[in-house]
């Protein structure tokens, strides 16, 4: 396959916000970019999906708790389950850990304010999909905009997270939401499905963002559809 | 899924048992004598016989609850009516040639090249947001989006103006996290990226805090949506939240005076006058509209703000060729028992009004059910002259919506220089100490970094989302926030806001000026060329010569500027009544301007240092 | 020391979008039947025996509810 | 119709931010006395005759709470 030949469906929800930017950062790397819809349960044939930020349905109940039972989202549990490259952003991670797909649950943020910053991380993990193009160990400069991030699992969840090495980011330089063990990003047994508080889609471009370096997801997961 | 159609076939009248009698237009005709409460509604005596001229008849409960919104300051400008004209007078065709909406739209709208115009409004929400911080700002932001949304545009950025009481007041630690957290809350969700504003304390604003709030929108400048019902026949179209009690306010007294007579029975005397914002309903109509505009779907629309279905079914009729029928029983409500008075008056927000062709009803439906949002057919234009308003088979309104809408009272307020403006003028600045020693400098400059009007902002801008749709190019803490419109040629605009309310209170006239320039300055050091100004005009009692002369100058002051600049003011909102007991607020006229840069990767950020050797230049005196 | 809750609801005629959210969601989720939900907080105080109701009734009323938009009741339950 | 409550309160390991904002709040405001504050939420549902307890409590427990970081409770209550 072709790297344009690659296509990343991003899901909108009513309340999603930020499907026009991840749509723009999969142009960027050079993928096709297919809009999907909430109520539609049907992938149409994507390579990959991105469940980006914003509030869906309000994010009324707790983020992510009414989404989970989005038509499309079935399909999206079904395709993960057969491997397919998943992405959750922000609102999106609080999908996944809601839809199951990802374990644990993102809380009101410690500092009980929305915080809306540029924030460092640190790259844990390169093995998955999603983190290919980084370097272990590399620091990366990407906002982050949420009032609910903090990371919460049980202890031995964490546990297994950490020695499984399925921590992909983790804030440095201070920690914004009281996430435990700094935990910024996370992915699942298959390294195939990954979610992050912060926004890669808000670091494509330096006229825009503060840096290009959230371009590396979308590229790590084009390779693997390349290569594929 | 809500189905429209089906909620507006479904919509039970729920007439109660021992249902309250309607006052009708027959029965007002038949009752001439009846007290009515229209003073406790705000309208004064020959304000009430003016109505009955022009009705030839008392009104009717609702008559008079449309009427007394409607007349109120907010809506109809009375006091200041007679000022703002300047604005109109000292515009200049020139100035006015890339002007494609000004003064008496919903929000100015100005053509800023290749096919694209851009629309932007200040609003305040001060009163409410003393009330409910959250809430009160929050809805601040709903209420001036709407206002964007209904010139055709995409809402693309927020600003807010803020002023606080003393830092450390125990009423600022109320109100300040409050407002902060209810402006970030709604734009947050909206998406919407906020690129500006200030934060300014002062005693003058202890109890009565400031919330202003700027929208900015784009749309194609052939996509304008114009406010106006016209084409009898046309239908017209309530979409959005259904119509609740909350924030009915004054209007309470009709139920509690007139209509249950006992004091037992209403229950409502102590309706709350604040509204609950629902930032993701809002979103979603946003999006709603605009694939309604893009569909063509639409022939007039008028957003729901203060004074509810009264201001947006007379707006509506007023501007168009003709009349306006409304079934009120088809308005979706969620509240029971409510009465053709409240029905009116409610403030309840997320909610639009369309004109739309019959022969489009049903795509416009489908449109409102794709994004689940509720959309019931309310009424229809019609070749009368009048605005019609039925409930439960009996007429209820029967009104010329001009004299609501636009023939309101104008007042001339008596102005008056105060006295003691000399006294503030000799007090000059000069007479103070001046630091002598390097130390007593050092001092100096510490304790003003530290002071809280000259502090860093980043407690409040850090709880606003600025990134979000991925175009803001410059945002806090830089001088004037940049936005890309188009990503193709990366034309994008910049917009700032501004005002030393200290300085106008030492010369209105001159501290106006300066809000003008300071706004001015703060758009071209961005690197954009301005091109609009926008206003805020929040002052105290109209109905205090002092401030009438603060407020006369004010307008002169900005007017005069701008023409000076070259630059139309193309739309403003004022509030009066900001103080507590004889005290008003130091006069606070924000000035918005708004700018344009041809390419946005030429703009220049605020702060030195970005790379070695920079020189440093001082430029004017 | 006694366990207290403090409940605070939304006023009847003020909107509540959080609650109007989950009802609107419950038929997608296959469950019918539920014609209203309404979403307050509720606080779970340990207090000392010395804390009278009236002062609870001040920390509801000035603290944990916003009287303009909320209403709220005061129990002292088993712990 | 019954009026069913629904309370959704953090797991006591759970850090439970609000509630210790709260708690800390509380002395600052001349209120003594209260060692902990815990905040949760309350669901105020207007249920069908037809709906029984096992429907509400699936609806407690995979929608209204979740179960990793919330204990739930479910009652019926006079309406
Ligand atoms: N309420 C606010 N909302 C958003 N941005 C704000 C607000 N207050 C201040 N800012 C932003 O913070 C920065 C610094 O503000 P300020 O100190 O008022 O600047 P200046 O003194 O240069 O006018 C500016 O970018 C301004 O737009």
């Amino acid at each position: 396959m072709s790297a344009a030949g690659a296509r990343i469906g991003v899901i909108t929800f009513p309340g999603s916000l930020d499907d026009g930017d991840a749509r723009r950062a999969v142009r960027r790397a050079g993928a096709s970019d297919v809009a999907l819809w909430h109520g539609d349960a049907d992938l149409h044939g994507v390579d990959a999906v991105i469940v980006p930020g914003g509030f869906s349905y309000g994010d009324y109940l707790r983020c992510g708790a009414i989404a989970k039972f989005a038509p499309v989202m079935t399909e999206v549990v079904r395709a993960a389950g057969q491997g397919m490259p998943v992405l959750g952003v922000c609102n999106g991670f609080q999908v996944l850990c809601e839809a199951g797909l990802l374990p644990g649950v993102l809380t009101r943020n410690s500092g009980l304010h929305y915080v809306c910053r540029d924030q460092w991380l640190r790259v844990d993990n390169n093995t998955s999909t999603w983190t290919t193009r980084y370097e272990p160990g590399a620091e990366l400069l990407i906002p982050i905009k949420h009032g609910e991030g903090r990371y919460v699992a049980e202890e031995p969840v964490l546990d297994r997270l950490e020695g499984d090495g399925r921590v992909l980011f983790r804030y440095v330089d201070g920690n914004p939401n009281g996430s435990r063990r700094d935990i910024a990003g996370i992915t699942d047994e298959r390294g195939r499905v990954a979610g992050l508080m912060p926004h890669p889609e808000h670091a494509v471009d330096p006229l825009t963002g503060p840096t290009d370096d959230g371009l590396g997801m979308f590229l790590s997961a084009l390779d693997t559809l390349v290569a594929a | 899924m809500t189905d429209p159609t089906r909620e507006a076939a479904t919509q039970d009248p729920a007439t109660p048992n021992g249902a309250e009698p309607v006052d009708s237009v027959e029965q007002a005709a038949r009752t001439p004598e009846l007290d009515q409460p229209y003073r406790e509604l705000g309208l004064a005596d020959d304000e009430y016989e003016r109505i009955r001229e022009i009705l030839g008849r008392r009104p009717t409960e609702a008559e008079l609850a449309m009427y007394s919104v409607m007349w109120s300051e907010h809506c109809s400008y009375k006091s200041s009516k007679t000022h703002l004209k300047y604005f109109g007078e000292t515009t200049t065709d020139e100035m006015r040639a890339k002007m494609l909406a000004g003064i008496g739209e919903n929000a100015g709208v100005v053509d800023i090249g290749d096919g694209w115009a851009v629309t932007f409004k200040v609003e305040s929400h001060n009163h409410p947001s003393y009330v409910e911080p959250y809430q009160g700002a929050a809805t601040g932001v709903g209420g001036i989006v709407r206002d964007i949304m209904a010139m055709g545009a995409r809402p693309v950025a927020v600003a807010d103006p803020l002023r606080f009481g003393p830092a450390d007041a125990d009423d600022t630690r109320r109100v300040l996290p409050g407002v902060v957290e209810g402006v970030g809350g709604y734009g947050n969700c909206l998406g919407l990226p906020n690129i500006g504003g200030e934060v300014v304390f002062d005693e003058s604003y202890a109890r009565n805090p400031l919330v202003n709030a700027m929208c900015v929108g784009v749309l194609k400048s052939d996509e304008l949506q114009l406010a106006h019902a016209t084409g009898a026949g046309n239908k017209v179209i309530l979409f959005g939240s259904r119509t609740g009690l909350d924030g009915i306010g004054g209007v309470s007294v009709l139920a509690s005076e007139t209509f249950s007579g006992d004091e037992t029975g209403s229950g409502r005397k102590k309706l709350p006058s604040v509204q609950v914002g629902d930032p993701f309903t809002e979103k979603v109509l946003i999006e709603c509209c605009l694939e309604l505009y893009g569909s063509d779907l639409v022939v007039g629309v008028q957003d729901l703000g203060g004074a509810g279905l009264s201001c947006a079914t007379s707006e509506l009729a007023a501007a168009g060729d003709g009349g306006m029928r409304i079934d009120l029983d088809t308005v979706p409500l969620r509240a029971e028992g409510m009465n053709p008075a409240e029905i009116l008056s409610s403030e309840s927000q997320e909610r639009m009004c369309a004109i739309v062709r019959p022969e489009d009803v049903d795509s416009f439906m489908a449109v409102c059910r794709k994004w689940d949002v509720t959309a019931t057919v309310i009424g229809e234009v019609t070749d009368e002259e009048h605005l019609r308003i039925d409930w439960r088979g009996e007429c209820v309104v029967d009104v010329p919506p001009r004299t609501v809408a636009d023939e309101g009272p104008i007042y001339q307020r008596p102005v008056r220089r105060p006295a003691e403006q000399d006294l503030i003028a000799a007090d000059d600045a000069n007479t103070l100490s001046r630091p002598a020693t390097a130390a007593e400098l050092r001092e100096t400059v510490l304790r003003m970094a530290a002071s809280p009007n000259l502090c860093s902002r980043e407690w409040v801008t850090g709880q606003y989302d600025h990134y979000v749709r991925g175009n803001t190019v410059l945002a806090q803490p830089s001088d004037g926030g940049v936005l890309r419109v188009d990503e193709e040629t990366g034309r994008g605009i910049a917009v700032a806001t501004d005002c030393n309310a200290r300085y106008t209170r030492l010369d209105p006239y001159e501290g106006a000026r300066l809000a003008l320039a300071e706004a001015y300055r703060n758009v071209a050091v961005t690197g954009s060329k301005p091109v609009a100004v926008t206003n805020c005009l929040n002052f105290g009692s109209a109905e205090d010569p002092g401030v009438m002369w603060q407020f006369q100058q004010s307008v002169r002051g900005l007017a005069d500027a701008a023409a000076e600049l070259g630059i139309p003011v193309t739309g403003g909102n004022v509030s009066f009544y900001n103080q507590t007991g004889g005290d008003p607020i130091l006069p606070t006229p924000v000035a918005g301007v708004l700018g344009v840069i041809d390419d946005v990767t030429a703009r220049i950020p605020t702060g030195i240092g970005a790379a070695p050797g920079e020189s440093l230049l001082l430029l004017g005196d | 020391m006694a366990r207290v809750v403090v409940d605070v609801m939304p006023k009847q005629e003020i909107l509540d979008p959080q609650g109007q959210a989950v009802a609107n969601a419950l038929p997608r989720q296959g469950f019918e039947g539920i014609s209203e939900v309404r979403q307050g907080k509720r606080f779970e105080l340990e207090v000392d025996d010395g804390v009278d109701d009236d002062t609870l009734a001040r920390i509801a009323e000035n603290f944990l509810a916003n009287p303009v938009i909320e209403d709220w009741a005061v129990r002292r339950v088993e712990s």
